[in-house]
């Protein structure tokens, strides 16, 4: 176990020493192995579902959809009524967003979303989630203590503003829309789009500003 | 459970610590361990369900030890374990010493899309009407199985109202012990920071979680 | 805190395994871990309820993979560096590298005996008379402080009956926080086992544990 | 960390590999090596300490009070209604047992002690805590699952008996006395005391039976 002199870092692949990379690197090659030569795995398969997730979906897509609701009133509205459907009418759907709920950051409400139980990431939207929305510091915190963690990602909102944290403990996945930044007036909805970053669409995050680069 | 991976509201982690550059992957294993563990789940050998409650009977210093894809591994190693797919002395030689057994489907690369576009979803049809509406107050049942669940132990015993209704969905305590779907209404529950927290919780706080009709109790 | 310490009820650890041989102590260093922590508590430089936070803010992964006498040795590091009396360079080192701090006493061997007979009782006069008395109803609060507490989670927001009375006792929250002992009076209260699992549980079972009368409130 | 393949076995130190002792070894001695240069520490006091522990104080001294209660009623009245000062005058005070309370087992109420946030346990009676008492299997599930703790102790207790569970929470200390085992009519209290088991007085085993070899 973790013995070394006050190294208390954890849960992070990278915070791990080399020796124990090449034991889970072991591991994981001694699996695919065993699945492969068994037949239950197509290696090719494998690739292509580590192509998907590494080059086709990301934040991107959700980046479009905050896009077009903050462009287009109708289908603002759409996409809180019927999140799935609103969202699959840009191409967005499938693995990890079966369910789609969206919920509107509002100057009264701010939402931020956890899954404290595990990984639960709209994929379809956001792609892969990071690592730190799958390690403990986020997943405990963000339900008792969001501010502290808004502050951790340089977020301060007015104590008036109410923090709704959204827990997503079933099969429904949440993506937040942030309130569309001042200064836009008339923007298409691509200029807008690289105005989303995905924490502003977890919430932890406020989209950029105009003028304001891409961290 | 109330496994490790029960972390709402625990204590001593640490800040969040985003990385700076935030790679998909920080190692090829990685890769492989998510490509594995869906190309898996694609077999039809278990569900979601099964494969979380697999992740969460880790020993708790393993699991909170572990990075996300390494729960993944190991979690998929305890499945394969289970389900009679592979050996522990396989698992130890690194290869294959025993005949396969029969599986309900392997995906192939050509089909990688479509199942992907397709997904899981969730939903069935209701056999009955909704015991809730939005608006209801209800109360989060005090349970502390040994099996899976998805009431999380911050959340048991709390006061909290209905806010909205999702439709029927496969019921996770009962499929991930291979009891079956038995689907149940879905609600989003709401409840205030102080009643989960107690009076010294942030007062602009609301907290909802998605819970099964059977962890709800009229209030 | 929430930490890794709040152990009643979780799940995931395996079997109790008592040892065949059961010996005291199972390698030289747990012995002088054991003789290292009395002999420095012994030096007045923080009192028990600090000694438990120490251990208690190690992370939780830490506090879970550690045995009891790693534990006590990584908290004891905690104390002497939060409290000045060694630098990190020092532990690196395993050497001193600048000057002691004074400390209120020095325990010597032929101290030892009368020492361990005195103990460190926790008992002090009541600035005021107990609020409760042995049968009355009481609900625990809801709280999660950052800081030590001695009401674990399983028991918050919790109804029960006081059984004991015990005096006025120095309070942890306080005592560890280094914000003085400020005596409050303890009792024993008593909880059915349905009252903190629910419905499924043993339905012989009451569990008590000692508590203080902030976390009380008339039930 | 504890990536050892299939190895899932913790919080026992003599389930640690030997890199991982050595780590620990080191650390305590660089430790006491600067609390005795800097004048903190005695090293004779921390071998006066050990000592006392390892061969003066352990269960025989709860054994001879529960033998005691078992023999005399007058002191078994006293153990109940006072046990710190009815403990005290058989010369068993002092550290980890400054706040006595003795529990009396019955046919209708079987006691179970545990410190479930950390190691809580009556030192001048009992001694040092073994380490199972002192590790997570016990100190989580005692107070949510004791017959099934029991059962690993090899107790199994009628269903109609009631079991309670004292969680030292605070500076009080329990002692559990166990029920005199029948046949023993006229024993001397040594030979009682050569019945009591540590485990009877936690409340995890029962005291040995006439005849019954200590195991």
């Amino acid at each position: 176990m973790n013995d070394t002199h006050h190294h208390h870092h954890h849960g992070h692949a990278h915070g791990h020493d080399h020796s124990e990379l090449s034991e889970i690197e072991l591991r994981v090659r001694a699996l695919e192995s065993i699945l492969v030569e068994k037949g239950y795995v197509d290696p090719a398969a494998v690739d292509a579902l580590v192509e998907t997730y590494e080059t086709k979906v990301g934040p991107r897509n959700g980046a479009k959809v905050v896009a077009k609701a903050w462009a287009d009133p109708a289908f603002r509205d759409r996409l809180l009524r019927d999140a799935t459907a609103a969202i699959a009418s840009l191409g967005f759907s499938g693995r990890q967003g079966e369910h789609m709920v969206a919920v509107e950051n509002t100057p009264q409400e701010h939402n931020m979303v956890v899954c404290t139980l595990c990984s639960c990431y709209p994929w379809p939207v956001l792609g892969l989630p990071p690592v730190w929305y799958k390690s403990a510091p986020y997943r405990s915190r963000a339900v008792i203590d969001p501010r502290g963690v808004l502050a951790e990602f340089g977020v301060a909102l007015p104590a008036a503003t109410r923090i709704r944290v959204w827990d997503s403990t079933a099969e429904v996945r949440y993506l937040v829309v942030p309130m569309r930044p001042e200064g836009t007036e008339g923007w298409s909805e691509e200029e807008l789009a690289a105005l989303v970053t995905r924490d502003s669409m977890i919430g932890v995050g406020l989209p950029l500003r105009p003028g304001e680069a891409r961290p | 459970m109330n496994g490790g991976q029960d972390l709402g509201g625990m204590m001593g982690f640490g800040p969040v610590q985003p990385e700076p550059d935030e790679p998909w992957f920080h190692a090829d294993w990685e890769r492989r361990a998510l490509g594995l563990t869906l190309a898996m789940g694609a077999t039809g050998q278990w569900n979601i369900d099964m494969s979380r409650a697999a992740r969460e009977s880790l020993h708790p210093a393993e699991y909170l030890s572990s990075s996300y894809y390494e729960i993944w591994t190991k979690g998929l190693e305890k499945l394969v374990l289970q389900q009679g797919l592979v050996t522990t002395d396989e698992l130890k030689a690194g290869h294959a010493l025993t005949p396969p057994k029969p599986v309900a489907r392997v995906l192939k690369a050509e089909s990688v899309p479509a199942a992907l576009a397709k997904g899981s979803p969730a939903e069935r049809p209701a056999a009955a009407p909704a015991r809730f509406a939005a608006g209801d107050r209800v109360m989060t049942r005090v349970m502390h199985p040994a099996g899976h669940t998805r009431l999380p132990r911050y959340a048991r015993g709390k006061r909290g109202t209905i806010e909205r209704v999702h439709g029927a969905h496969v019921f996770p305590d009962s499929a991930a012990a291979g009891a079956g779907e038995r689907p149940q209404w879905l609600y989003t529950v709401r409840f205030s920071g102080a009643e989960l927290w107690g009076a010294d919780a942030d007062p602009s706080l609301a907290v909802s979680i998605d819970a099964w009709e059977s962890y709800l109790e009229p209030a």
